[in-house]
């Protein structure tokens, strides 16, 4: 029988797949190592594939290079090998035709990680610090600020802390809702942001004003644990609710059908 | 055409102090490191490196103090989390950062391929990267709209590792491969350019199948023999990377002195690429084998 | 991934009158000539084609009346000449021409491609394209240097024909061909894209090599299989060429009036793709095939 | 034996070879049917053939899309098959690639065919008569723009004959050197231009100011039969001088070595 009790990951991925729609294009990217593995791909593979199974057939995926891969047999250890061998729909010539689809606006959802996220869900994976001497460099900007301009409903999905959840980004790498004074209208964006951030204590989503608020609790956990690790006050949503709890055979399908070797919600 | 065969430490004396120098490969894939080596032992200084998502190739450059400047997507170590060595000397204020994004990025390097002087980018505003001088912007003569601008990139000297090509220079890749990278790109973009590969291959083996020459021998200046040429990242379809080696890098980064000193011994004290193997060990390299799938 | 499969005529059947066309495939190669075949079933009309190298498509949707405008790089027969029909509507001024260059046509299709409403080329200046207004101007704004401009290509519908494509719509090239086009990005650039294919093959044998798919299938509206679709033209790796056909085409179209007969003969009287390859006959059809080489 | 007439094909053919250099990457075009297609690509793949096997060994050949054509076995009968399965060293994805190429500046020398060439070089394969009803529609303007913009030292190859080598040409496809008004360089071209008009009868070059001028009369071609083969009076080169006659072992190298099966220069 199957432990009915949800982890925070399952959590998090079933409460990303309620996001998901069918007709969706998803980016997710080629990851790193550990927890930051299992956020950035992990969660989001699993949501993805559940969407899939459960309300959303006709879902894509576009993993790294590579449109649509194979899900139904996901290797143990994701060597580069495992990666080159992976079975798909596209994987064109050189990425610059996968960044042209980005641009032309052909992606619906991204996941987002990120080593600063602001109360206007602006990103910083780019450095803490001044840009002179940084007390911490970090990996660069990758395609995020694309993902944040032109994907219609990006996701970030990460942990919460008070040191990633602060005030204001020492870098705006990514723009999601400016500070209050620069929108996203008045900077020419069409529509965009981010949509959702999913925590391992609950979820959030963002005001009409672009303020992220709190709109679940994952089971278990109090208001008091999400202000403790925020550096901000979250707006809280009227309707605050529990994050859903997963049927048990949604928890069997994540276990025993899309990720039986525990390679993708491995931390 | 003309044979461009020629050994690494000749190619990698075409690269003087201060080039702008662009490096291929993604991730820990095919980064150009049996030339990068070369740079380290001739102690090549004040580089500024182009790059799409750098590594290793980056990360030794930093360590053996070659670099001033690094422009790009990313450099980390995947897998293994940040590039310690590049992150180092960024902190310390030694080697000066410019971050682009994918799209912006692609497009300096599309801008040179096309031969023009730049290119507009649909624009990304709001960020740090949008509001720096060398984004520019120009009205669409058609619709009014603002666009955001790039200028080509201009490197002095292209270094890629690739999988197979001919004593002409004719490089080729594989039916299947991770095409996760711009080296096309990069190559169509050089003005001169060095390519290792892992094996040279006869010309009629190229003609056989034109189609899968991605860069031409015209645009070569020099091709390089140098099997195991990305190691000790990975060469898809070749080899997987060493995942011990690359955890012995990482702890012998803990400072400059302890990187120098891995240095020493693997590359310093190797006079060549064949040396550094040999140092290796062939059961080693063999054990990371891989093969294709075409 | 969605099934895309559609017969050729509910795939035709969203060309409507007035709807500007790309057409894909280069010289006598790849025209989408079943789909061609379809329109002029359904008597559309106005349309404005934006080719390449066009030959059989853009003749006979010339000669059956269907054609407003024309732009593209050539319109020809090849081997075989001239392109008779498209030649005298044009004459009669009948169809509407603005010819572009090679890279002035390519950056159309590519501005699109890449989400821009314009690109930079640059200038070939003293010739009557470059000095018409669809060309304008633009300064880079890191050199000052002058670059001419063209307008993004933006076809309400894009035909192109195929080597082969799973049931989901991803269409995939082999190994080695004749790459003498530039479907890629058509296809890319496209709105809403038809394609039509030799041959419908399960996903399975897509997903082994994805490296081979040059169309995603999130970019297509609808896949038809149509074997021999781009006959009496060529495609590349499965047939060559029918010269007797395409003689008896030119013969054909000494006028319009007995271009329409021809057409009503080997159109017109034929109900559907199926009905007009039967009256070829198979063994005609048989004896243009070719193999590939991969 | 080998007869020692040069035919006016191998004349041509000769003249070309000689204006080729070592290090020249060249283009060839894919023809059409018949005198264009020996004029656009048998006369110089045989020229370019024999400049590599003559001074000129390092020479590049592209070919339609195809870089180094393998031309030690050219089929007999051009099929769009035989032209698939050519050999060569380079066919890029899409012919985008090597229209970059061109734009780059990286080909030294082209091939011409026109339905109309002026005295100032510039060329017209669009059409004849007047932009709304023209009375011949031509081809189009396939790379030619590019070539006489781009190119070093494009080179004209067509028959003479007074209705193509006209005062003005009707349509400025492919701009050579102006009208006298506007040269290359006001223009802001750095060089280029047409470099030599080799025909049936004659060889011809341009003067400093482009106008085209007559180097060389073809063996048993009096001035007289080129001036009335041309609506306009070109120059005439103070040392005009007949054309080389190609030695035996050349004419052989051409006969039995390039072009056995005559396919190249075969009309």
């Amino acid at each position: 029988m199957t432990d009915i009790t949800p982890t925070q990951n399952e959590l998090m991925a079933v409460a990303i797949s309620a996001a998901l729609r069918d007709d969706d294009v998803v980016f997710v990217g080629v990851g790193t190592s550990g927890r930051a593995f299992t956020l950035a791909v992990g969660i989001p593979l699993v949501a993805a594939r559940l969407a899939q199974l459960d309300h959303a057939p006709g879902l894509d995926i576009y993993w790294g290079n590579l449109l649509s891969p194979d899900l139904t047999d996901v290797p143990a250890h994701l060597t580069q090998d495992a990666i080159t061998r992976w079975r798909g729909a596209y994987a064109p010539a050189d990425v610059g035709q996968k960044v042209d689809m980005l641009v032309r606006g052909e992606f619906d959802v991204s996941f987002e990680s990120a080593a600063q996220v602001d109360q206007h869900g602006n990103l910083n994976i780019t450095r803490i610090g001044t840009p002179e001497r940084p007390k911490v460099r970090l990996v660069g900007c990758l395609a995020q600020p694309e993902h944040l301009a032109f994907v219609r409903r990006p996701i970030i999905v990460t942990d919460l802390s008070s040191r990633v959840f602060v005030d204001h980004v020492d870098h705006i790498t990514s723009f999601g809702y400016g500070n209050g004074t620069r929108s996203r209208e008045s900077l020419g964006y069409s529509g965009g942001g981010p949509s959702l951030v999913v925590t391992d204590h609950g979820v959030f989503d963002f005001t009409a004003d672009g303020r992220m608020r709190l709109r679940s609790l994952h089971s278990g956990v109090t208001l008091e644990d999400v202000r403790s690790r925020m550096s901000f006050g979250p707006e809280i949503a009227e309707d605050l609710s529990e994050t859903s709890t997963p049927a048990a055979s949604t928890l069997r399908a994540i276990r025993e059908e899309i990720d039986p070797s525990g390679a993708l919600l491995r931390t | 055409m003309k044979r461009k065969l020629q050994s690494l430490s000749d190619a990698a004396s075409r690269v003087s102090d201060g080039d702008v120098v662009a490096l291929g490969g993604s991730l820990l894939r095919r980064q150009p490191l049996a030339l990068c080596r070369e740079l380290v032992r001739r102690n090549v200084r004040d580089l500024s490196l182009l790059t799409w998502a750098s590594s290793l190739a980056t990360d030794l450059l930093a360590g053996a103090g070659c670099v001033r400047a690094w422009e790009g997507i990313y450099v980390g170590m995947w897998w293994q989390g940040g590039a310690p060595n590049f992150r180092r000397a960024v902190e310390q204020g030694r080697i000066r950062v410019t971050d682009q994004s994918e799209s912006f990025m692609t497009a300096r390097f599309r801008a040179a391929a096309m031969g023009l002087p730049f290119l507009p980018v649909v624009p990304i505003r709001g960020t740090e990267m949008s509001e720096r001088d060398d984004i520019r912007s120009v009205s669409c003569p058609y619709t009014g709209t603002e666009l955001q601008t790039v200028a080509a990139a201009h490197a002095d000297i292209t270094l890629l590792h690739a999988y197979a090509g001919d004593e002409y220079g004719n490089i080729v890749w594989p039916v299947h491969r991770d095409s996760d990278d711009i080296d096309l790109i990069m190559g169509a973009a050089s003005t001169q350019l060095i390519v290792s590969v892992e094996r040279v291959i006869p010309h009629a083996e190229v003609a056989r199948r034109p189609n899968l020459t991605y860069i031409p021998h015209t645009k070569v200046a020099a091709v390089c023999e140098a099997p195991y040429g990305a190691y000790p990242g990975s060469c898809d379809t070749f080899y997987d990377e060493d995942e011990t080696e690359l955890q012995a890098w990482v702890d012998a980064s803990r400072s400059d002195e302890t990187f120098v000193t891995y240095l020493k011994e693997t590359v310093g004290d190797t006079q060549d690429h064949e040396t550094f193997l040999r140092q290796i060990g062939a059961k080693r390299l063999a054990s990371l084998k891989v093969g294709s799938n075409d």
